[in-house]
């Protein structure tokens, strides 16, 4: 028995061991706690990386919980798999790698951002619950356990988010964001019971063998489609998450971007994987390619004329997540005609999936920068900084690189995605990229404006005494730049090993639907 | 809050150790009659309310610890998840324990029959740490708001300071 | 026809749920209302699980044999969820507790600093 | 490893733009290197000039505040912006209000 089989159920062990153990560090101290926050979350990134080099060499692993055998989906000769299945094919293992990234950037930081304040140790155990969530989402079989993972991260995520209690404009964000995602999970479930009141199967790739395209299928796919868009925060139902994101403390909200990643992984696997077959009728692609295209251009308009750090680079999340679901509905517009997939389809879900990594990278940087912003200065308000390059110059320069990288300027990674996004959607119509393009434009002009206003200008006498942020601050954004240089300087290698297998295994809904089904996953045994 | 009248302290004290040990009937009784941890932890929790709205928070708060609730719902999620790895000899969450003898190992008997006890393997294991866990949780969910609700009782004054 | 009674109902529920949070105005009515939407969930998926002469899924009890149990999914999943709604419900009205104490109201229009 | 990236329709390699920068940056600093050797510190020549008015002690009283940035974009699109900011009223139930009119739109759009 090979032990790297059990990769899956490790990964959701080891952040759930962390949570449950973390108030009990608190006996052992501040630096017992500190040190387990981060000895947890290396443990689950050095995990993940593993999983995603196995996934990419063997092809997609299943693990059945509970199993005599990891691989024993459908034991005593059962024709469909009843027990908790996990699935991770090349799509799930990178969202998995760059998710645990995240996280890990957002522990290193809050090491010492949150070390002033009372009750970190329920901080600690929060954040490894939100983090088992996002990655449950990710590598979860069956859509009853994604409803779980995504409550468990949703209710972690609303604790998080209203961490200083004693901000009132922290709780009114939490509550939002609460109404709108409990709502949402809810009809995740009921279209989960839709699916099951017409199958008797709740696992994926059973699902995806034997749908039909029927009424209750379909009234099944508008409620999982606006419930995930809406946990993705795609315009018109976008509006929790500049509150939350803005009021969060800075390394959550690193891991909250991950978390509406992994949302988004859902939106995509529901629609590619069970779905797929079905997406010959234009009005689904077109439906996501329009709320993307209002997501673009909406945020970034609303962001240019914010004038809070947190709210204007949440407004940007908004903008963003516009661009992925404008590539994904390409590429799911291309999907039932061969021709035009290879034409410019699979440029469109390369360039998605490529701007997912890049997204989730420079935004958590920039979101680490404006809580090192505030950390040092205690204002959120732009109108209230300036001159501080003087006082904090390595954040300035962190933050030079996720600014870069966010408005597409070269060498930086975010204009290699963008670029494949824009050639793409132009042979659909020429207007998504204009729209595309204005959006890039009004990302820069806003990002400046950050620049200018807090980085450059004269000296401000109430700043003067104002020192570089701590160590572990900028270990955490230093990570993340990190991976950004990496992914700018080498795009070709990221293409061809981080984002095409991605790619490929989104389209190819047999392999995931084989996995459980191979002649391994049946037999005798329990 | 003020505790209430000494009829209503009276029935309730009288009353909460009922629900108690039927919340802990339930809990042992998960693999065999309807409910399991999660219920019986409910129910157990009432004991703690039922305390709570008759005597008041002081006295509640000078009788029981909100550590004790903390080590309860941290040992029970420990003893939950070990249950799991310790199967991990064949896979996360296997029952090694079922139908081997021992400890909650016996073979269902076939038929109506009264319930034994002693068999189902790690299910039993995991929900008495569930119920462990439940009642732990919202005992201290129950606690909290309580204090919350009223924060000159507990705190003293209002609370503040949290952020800087 | 009254098989399909329990459906009516359901949509009954969810219905008062939606125009609860949607026209509502109290946040206490709108965490009601969240409730209601959850119970509404809850019933849906428990009616679904429902088999006209089906008995209890419990093998050692099953009175004539295991080809007349119900599949015990949907009574798992409402369970979960249950357990789900116990948690948010709990959550949501700390928080309203707590923004009483720090606007004063509990009207969901004053409740908006963040704006914008 | 060291490829252009193709996109069916153009391409993008990241080396020709780091050779550009490296030319560029090669090029500013040949000019500065041709400036004039004579400029000394803390003469006069390194005040700042503010109009030969007295330059304000605070930095406070010279910085351009963030609100003032682009104010000819938002003013030109004055109408634009206060129809979007109008919609964000936020107002939690307008939240989970837009959430069920989305969904009720989609809901038209597939099922019928």
């Amino acid at each position: 028995m090979n032990w790297q089989d059990h990769l899956p159920a490790l990964l959701l062990a080891v952040p759930l061991f962390g949570a449950f153990l973390a108030p009990l560090t608190t006996l052992g101290g501040k630096g017992l706690r500190n040190a387990w926050f981060i000895f947890v979350s290396s443990v689950f990134t050095l995990i993940a990386f593993l999983l995603w080099v196995r996934v990419g060499a063997a092809g997609p692993a299943i693990y059945v919980m509970g199993g005599q055998g990891w691989n024993l989906a459908l034991p005593s000769g059962l024709s469909i798999p009843v027990r908790i299945l996990m699935e991770v094919d090349a799509f799930s293992a990178f969202m998995v790698l760059l998710s645990a990234v995240a996280a890990l950037a957002g522990a290193i930081f809050s090491v010492n951002y949150m070390e002033r304040f009372s009750g970190v140790e329920k901080f600690v155990a929060l954040y490894f619950l939100m983090v088992t969530g996002m990655f449950g989402m990710e590598i979860t079989g069956d859509f009853f356990n994604f409803f779980v993972f995504l409550e468990i991260s949703s209710v972690a995520s609303f604790g998080l988010v209203a961490f200083w209690r004693d901000r009132g404009e922290a709780l009114e964000a939490a509550f939002k964001y609460m109404l709108v995602s409990t709502l949402g999970a809810m009809m995740v479930l009921v279209a989960v019971a839709f699916l099951y009141s017409r199958y008797n199967v709740v696992n994926m790739a059973a699902l995806g063998k034997v749908i039909e395209w029927g009424m209750v299928e379909k009234t099944a796919l508008v409620l999982f489609l606006t419930a995930l868009a809406m946990k993705c925060g795609a315009v018109p139902m976008h509006m929790w998450m500049p509150d939350a994101y803005a009021e969060a403390p800075a390394g959550v909200t690193c891991a909250l971007i991950a978390v509406s990643q992994a949302s988004l992984y859902g939106l995509f696997r529901v629609c590619f994987t069970i779905y797929g077959s079905f997406m010959g009728s234009p009005i689904i692609p077109w439906v996501i390619i329009v709320l993307g295209v209002l997501s673009m251009f909406i945020g970034v308009s609303m962001a240019v004329i914010q004038k809070e750090v947190g709210r204007l680079i949440a407004y940007h999340s908004v903008s963003q997540v516009g661009y992925m679901l404008l590539g994904f509905g390409v590429g799911l517009l291309a999907l039932g005609d061969a021709r035009a997939m290879a034409d410019y389809g699979f440029t469109a879900l390369k360039g998605g999936v490529f701007h997912i990594v890049n997204y989730t990278m420079y935004k958590g940087l920039l979101f680490l920068a404006a809580g090192a912003l505030y950390y040092a200065t205690g204002s959120r308000n732009l109108n209230e900084m300036g001159g501080l390059a003087r006082q904090l110059p390595k954040t300035m320069v962190l933050f030079m690189i996720a600014a870069a990288a966010i408005a597409g300027l070269p060498p930086f990674n975010g204009f290699v995605s963008k670029l494949l996004i824009y050639e793409s959607s132009f042979a659909v119509h020429p207007i998504l990229a204009v729209f595309a393009m204005v959006t890039s434009v009004l990302t820069l002009a806003s990002f400046v404006k950050i620049f200018q206003t807090a980085f450059l200008g004269p000296e401000l006498k109430k700043f003067k005494d104002v020192r570089e942020v701590p160590g572990s601050m900028l270990a955490g954004m230093t990570v993340l730049a990190c991976v950004i240089l990496v992914l700018s300087l080498f795009p070709t290698w990221s293409l061809n090993h981080l984002v095409e297998p991605a790619a490929k295994a989104l389209v190819d809904q047999a392999s995931y639907i084989g996995a459980v089904f191979a002649t391994a996953a049946t037999g005798g045994g329990l | 809050m003020n505790p209430l009248s000494v009829v209503a302290r009276t029935v309730c004290n009288l009353f909460a150790w009922f629900l108690a040990v039927f919340g802990i009937y339930v809990i042992i009784h998960g693999h065999l009659t309807p409910g399991g941890g999660f219920q019986g932890g409910a129910v157990v929790a009432t004991f703690m309310a039922f305390l709570l709205v008759a005597h008041g928070g002081k006295k509640m708060q000078s009788w029981v610890k909100k550590d004790i609730f903390t080590l309860m719902e941290c040992g029970g999620l420990t003893l939950f998840i070990t249950a799991g790895l310790l199967g991990m000899s064949n896979t996360f969450f296997f029952n090694f324990l079922a139908k081997a003898g021992g400890l909650f190992g016996s073979v269902v008997p076939i038929g109506p029959n009264p319930g034994a006890l002693n068999t189902s393997g790690t299910i039993a294991l995991m929900n008495l740490s569930v119920g462990l866990e439940v009642v732990g949780g919202l005992s201290m969910i129950l606690l909290y708001m309580f204090s919350g609700a009223h924060p000159e009782e507990s705190f003293g004054r209002e609370e503040a300071g949290h952020d800087r | 026809m009254i098989g399909n009674f329990p459906y009516l109902v359901v949509g009954i529920l969810f219905v008062m749920g939606f125009v609860g949070l949607v026209f509502e105005r109290n946040l206490m009515k709108i965490a009601i209302a969240m409730s209601v939407v959850e119970a509404a969930t809850n019933l849906f998926i428990i009616t679904l699980g429902y088999r006209s002469g089906g008995s209890i899924p419990v093998w050692t009890m099953a009175g004539g044999g295991s080809s007349r149990m119900v599949l015990p999914t949907p009574q798992a999943l409402t369970l979960t969820a249950i357990v789900i709604g116990l948690a948010t419900t709990a959550l949501m009205l700390s928080f309203v507790m707590m923004i009483y104490r720090h606007y004063g109201s509990l009207d969901v229009r004053d409740v908006r600093r963040l704006r914008g | 490893m060291w490829d252009k990236v193709y996109t069916n329709f153009g391409y993008w390699d990241v080396y020709s733009w780091l050779a550009f920068f490296l030319i560029a940056g090669g090029m500013i600093f040949f000019i500065r290197s041709m400036g004039r050797k004579d400029y000394k510190k803390g003469t006069d020549q390194d005040e700042i000039f503010f109009g030969s008015n007295p330059v304000p002690e605070d930095g406070e009283d010279l910085k351009v505040p963030a609100s003032s940035a682009y104010w000819g974009y938002t003013q030109a699109l004055k109408p634009f912006y206060e129809g979007l900011v109008g919609l964000h009223t936020g107002i939690a139930t307008d939240y989970v209000g837009w959430y069920i009119l989305v969904t009720a739109l989609v809901a038209l759009l597939i099922l019928v």
